[in-house]
């Protein structure tokens, strides 16, 4: 089965062409961090974007430089869309000197302060009080920046979630709460652990809900410019719903999912509904662009990436003593 | 002993309440961005009417009420310290930390090591601590001991008024998250603080009494308990020396061991449990710095081990009196 | 202006005659309570339940002995309500060995474990967890015992009760969730707190919701009834919402209100909205129950009461030696 | 020693996690009140593998998945203990700790107290410690201070699969609730284990190596550092003693002093951070009791006070080795 080529309602082919050069590098990104752990090169862990390249790019081609944004254990993706440099982020992963966190945080902790990543989070739901906070903030200083919370529908378990969307509700806060539908929390589908209508959870807070196809950037771009526009306005939080999917595992150690999901589910999403190839397709079959164009991005990104990693892998480790500076600032 | 004499010129006598009142509005009017975040604080001025009047000059967008969302409000507080603001996140009983460990633990503390020093959370928690308001199990106890254990947090125990402003001061301009601990019981205790504007550096010690015999080595409520046995004490004839460390991250290290060189002689007191507690940490960096000069082992005084029960014939066992410190020094300087 | 007396939808008069003599008894154990604590007789403070007796005595009437409820700070009406006898709720509030733990939880955490109340809670929502696990417990016994979370209206600010009625309403699970929303968390109206539509949080999680005038005990004890046959029957939790009104201060030291609720507030409420006065007045006007059979059941309840006081008072405080007792079983 | 040596008829080699698995499963199946509730714990078998087959075989209503709600599941279980059941709560990471600790503290702790002895949660709660798996600041911790300083709960520390399996089997059977901790990086050590049914006290100390020269005290993880710094120590010709303590509360202080006054000199070793960890309090344990039979002060080995990082050339520093457990334990036999 062919992906079918939508209409992605009024995207420009310019803004396009941007986000597919953003999606594919992500998706380059996260190959080679797969391959870097399999390779056993990279300490620990990590866990795989792909397939969810639209929610991060779809929402952060929406926002500011000085825009915030609060990010998860999945957070290359959100990490790469808001402008870090590849690099410096496999740096980060391999516990290199040079990485956004001298190698401190690693996957699970990255953030990016220039680019208003306030930083990945290893703890479900960590990152909501904080995103709510850096909008109060905003407001309190007087600026008009926007704070961006990312988060899994796992983190919908979280009590501390409704603490502060109750808050944000309250005091009208620039915050908008980007929900990453992907359908499981680990290795447990989400209809076993959400009761009742995801949507109506934000709603009855007060908080207006758009609900979105994650894998359509087209679609995540608009309803996260509506929000954005909306929290810059001084109208309050908004709560996207995306509607996506994780091609991996988990995690990179995660291979035999078979238990949890069948070949079947996964095949359907990464044959239809792969983010890349459906803008592909659009670009291609109505945004006028060849296929050598995207073809040339790809090669390009591709090149990219493994100039980074290869640099990456020769980058020095911080030197032994940092283990006990940035404790205290 | 830096504490003041009311004597001294430019020195006034009020409560440990008026003056975490006063740091609070000079911290509110030198710096626009810090904000205070809690429970009541408002109107209310706190149930402890220590935030009283606050809202008034500075207004609902810096003295916020909030939902009964301890975890909530420490995130915001946290948020909001990340990206340029100096939060101070009330949090009306310290049992209530039990509702803020994540955030406190696994996000303020950690984020600026986690980010290689990058980001910064200048964030603020007052919190209480203290027994004997027949208030029972869940509004009574003294958690400082957790906070304390963990890397990236400051740790501030006020016992005097003087101390009370000073660090709090210090606190709301302290770059990283600080805990900070009032006992309920002290809200109304006077002492001397001076007129001008004053802050209190972290990590020194205070002797509030200087001794020759015994030291005791005593943090926030304790302090007093300690200074009335070095009293009955001194009546024996031994001379007791009460030091407080004032902050237990940083730790004075040095001060106490000092102490005990001189002395030769410690008893540790402090109002959390005795297991785990902080007495603990200051009895063993005692033991490993004075080992060699001490004549008696390091003893503890501290709350029993047992949840504080509200009927008052059980309450007042649980915590260290003056008679039982007084004992437990008698007995190390060999009278009894 | 006087009480209006409506006609209380379905009550029989006996049921009505026995919540009248339960309300009774909570308002006059308070009173005694308040008495107490001006004459600095009692050790601490209490909060008092004057004004909200309908709420307790319409929903545990509606329970069987072997139901569990938990309770709140405000805890001693839902405690009285749930079979407790007086003499030994005094003995506790006084710290005396006769009182329901010894006197070693005191007012604020009074439990009676012989009629199912698993204990009042001095952390706000504190108890939504321990009600949802009794439930669970229920059912995992293959009993068909129901249990009733009481709560104020400041707990929705807690987010564990969302995490609890996430899984009460994934798993069916009997319980019952009683919002007393008697407008102020403490010193704060509750609308300065609460975002959103309160009956539209638990709708969020798949709960059925039912509003209900908390000053009318029968129609709590109508709703109630409704929700304990659903939760008994195994179709799940459900969420009362109870309209009410504390009419003395948050604790008993909380004498001067003005600053957060005006004379006029309260005394529409105490005039008009008086949960004893509407039944009173109902059981003279339609419930065939003469003024003097009320006042009669008013004066045998204020000499049991008195009698129960007098008694506390006398009575023995426990063995210093409890104090390091109880700590494990 | 109780440590069991496979010579022994009927004794196997197994995994510390299969211990666990075994625990659990001899427990669920001889108590229809025990049922286990966390997150992944079911098909999954929790992301260490730790529970695998118990769902196949006690059913998703006695081994249920749960949403990512740590504190309310604690509560669930808290609530169901007090009712009849006897709940394992499995909290995936210690980290998570810090989202419980009110439902575990305020309420499980302290509700058989405040009832007069009337309530009973018998609840067990089963979570991690350890760093080293380049997991960095919030998976790496190792908390078991913070439940050891609150009166009420009992908390295991097992070191070897026949310690955690006979532990885990008192915990869930003891009346009241327990913390027990494992180490993430232990789950794959094998030790033997009888294959007849048993139980371990709770409270008594289990001498993992009898020596003369030095006491080496030494939780969990740390044992087995202990005891290679003990090999490397006797081919120094020094003889070392290593304790491990097994459960923390009830604290077995008597045989912690006795190896102490037997040796006269003492390290104490544990993987949380150092400052106010348990450490201290093992520390001040064995001073007050063995004061005037040390020989030198007590030393303590243990995390540093840094946020684990994820630089594996950061992390390693941060955790005690053998080599410096050695170098520690000989200067105190003044042979350096
Ligand atoms: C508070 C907390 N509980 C449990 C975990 C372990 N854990 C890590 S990721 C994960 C699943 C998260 O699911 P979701 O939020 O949907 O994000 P996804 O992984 O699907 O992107 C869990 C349970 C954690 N990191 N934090
Ligand atoms: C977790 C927690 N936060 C704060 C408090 C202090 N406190 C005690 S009662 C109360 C207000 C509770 O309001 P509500 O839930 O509406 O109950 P009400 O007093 O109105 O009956 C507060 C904030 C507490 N006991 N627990
Ligand atoms: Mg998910
Ligand atoms: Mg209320």
């Amino acid at each position: 089965m062919a992906t079918e080529v939508r209409p992605l309602a009024g995207l420009s082919p310019e803004l396009g062409l941007r986000m597919y050069a953003q999606m594919q590098r992500i998706r380059t990104f996260e190959e080679h961090v797969n391959e870097l752990y399999r390779g056993a090169r990279m300490p620990g862990l990590a866990h795989l974007y792909i397939g969810e390249e639209a929610v991060a790019v779809g929402v952060c081609e929406a926002l500011r430089k000085d825009d915030y944004i609060t990010s998860t254990h999945r957070g290359h993706g959100h990490c790469l869309a808001k402008g870090a440099a590849v690099e410096r982020m496999f740096c980060e992963l391999l516990g290199k000197e040079a990485g956004y966190c001298r190698g401190k945080g690693g996957s699970m902790h990255i953030a990016d302060h220039e680019n208003g990543n306030l930083g990945a989070n290893a703890i479900v739901g960590g990152s909501a009080g904080i995103a709510t906070g850096a909008a109060f903030s905003a407001r309190a200083r007087g600026t008009d920046q926007v704070a961006v919370c990312f988060f899994g529908e796992g983190a919908l378990g979280q009590g501390v979630l409704y603490e502060v969307m109750n808050m944000a509700s309250l005091w009208k806060l620039p915050v908008v709460y980007v929900c990453e539908n992907n359908l499981y929390n680990e290795y447990t589908h989400y209809s076993e652990t959400t009761a009742g209508d995801i949507a109506a959870r934000p709603a009855a807070f007060g908080i207006p809900v758009e609900e979105v196809d994650g894998q359509d950037v087209s679609a995540v771009h608009a309803a996260a410019t509506r929000a954005v526009a909306r929290a810059r306005a001084g109208d309050g939080p908004s709560f996207l719903l995306c509607r996506t999917y994780r091609f991996h595992g988990h995690h990179v150690g995660d291979v035999d999912r078979s238990y949890y999901r069948s070949k079947e589910e996964e095949a359907s999403w990464a044959e239809e509904r792969d983010p890349l190839a459906i803008l592909g397709g659009w670009l291609a079959a109505e945004g006028g662009t060849s296929r050598e164009s995207l073809q040339r991005i790809e090669t390009e990104i591709a090149a990219e990436v493994e100039a980074a990693v290869a640099a990456a892998l020769e980058a020095p480790f911080p030197d032994p003593d940092e283990v006990d500076q940035h404790v205290y600032p | 002993m830096s504490t003041l004499s009311p004597e001294q010129a430019g020195v006034r006598e009020i409560s440990l309440a008026q003056a975490v009142n006063e740091a609070l509005a000079e911290e509110l009017r030198r710096d626009p961005t810090v904000f205070v975040i809690g429970e009541d604080v408002a109107e209310a001025g706190t149930p402890f009417k220590v935030l009283s009047g606050l809202v008034d000059e500075f207004g609902a967008g810096r003295v916020l009420d909030s939902p009964i969302s301890e975890a909530g409000i420490t995130g915001i507080g946290l948020g909001a310290a990340m990206t340029g603001m100096r939060p101070v996140v009330d949090i009306m009983f310290g049992d209530f930390l039990t509702l803020v460990m994540d955030q406190v633990v696994n996000q303020a503390a950690k984020v600026h090591y986690m980010s290689g020093g990058r980001l910064r959370a200048p964030l603020t928690v007052r919190t209480t601590l203290g027994a004997t308001r027949r208030s029972a199990a869940q509004h009574s106890q003294s958690l400082h001991a957790w906070v304390a254990h963990v890397p990236g947090l400051k740790v501030a125990l006020p016992s005097t008024p003087y101390d009370a402003k000073g660090l709090l001061k210090t606190a709301i301009r302290d770059d990283g998250p600080v805990v900070l601990f009032e006992d309920k019981m002290m809200f109304a205790t006077k002492g001397p603080v001076p007129d001008e504007e004053y802050t209190l550096p972290f990590g020194v010690a205070d002797v509030k009494r200087t001794g020759e015999d015994v030291s005791l080595v005593a943090t926030s409520s304790m302090v007093y308990v300690a200074l009335q046995a070095a009293e009955e004490l001194a009546c024996e004839g031994i001379s007791a020396e009460v030091i407080d460390p004032r902050t237990l991250v940083p730790l004075d290290r040095e001060a106490l061991v000092a102490s005990a060189v001189k002395t030769g002689r410690v008893v540790v007191l402090d109002e959390g449990h005795r297991s785990f507690g902080a007495s603990a940490e200051l009895a063993a960096v005692v033991g490993e710095g004075a080992f060699y000069h001490l004549d008696a082992p390091v003893l503890r005084a501290a709350a029993m081990d047992v949840p504080i029960p509200f009927s008052p014939v059980l309450e007042d066992q649980t915590v260290p009196t003056a008679e039982g410190v007084f004992e437990l020094a008698r007995s190390l300087v060999g009278r009894s």
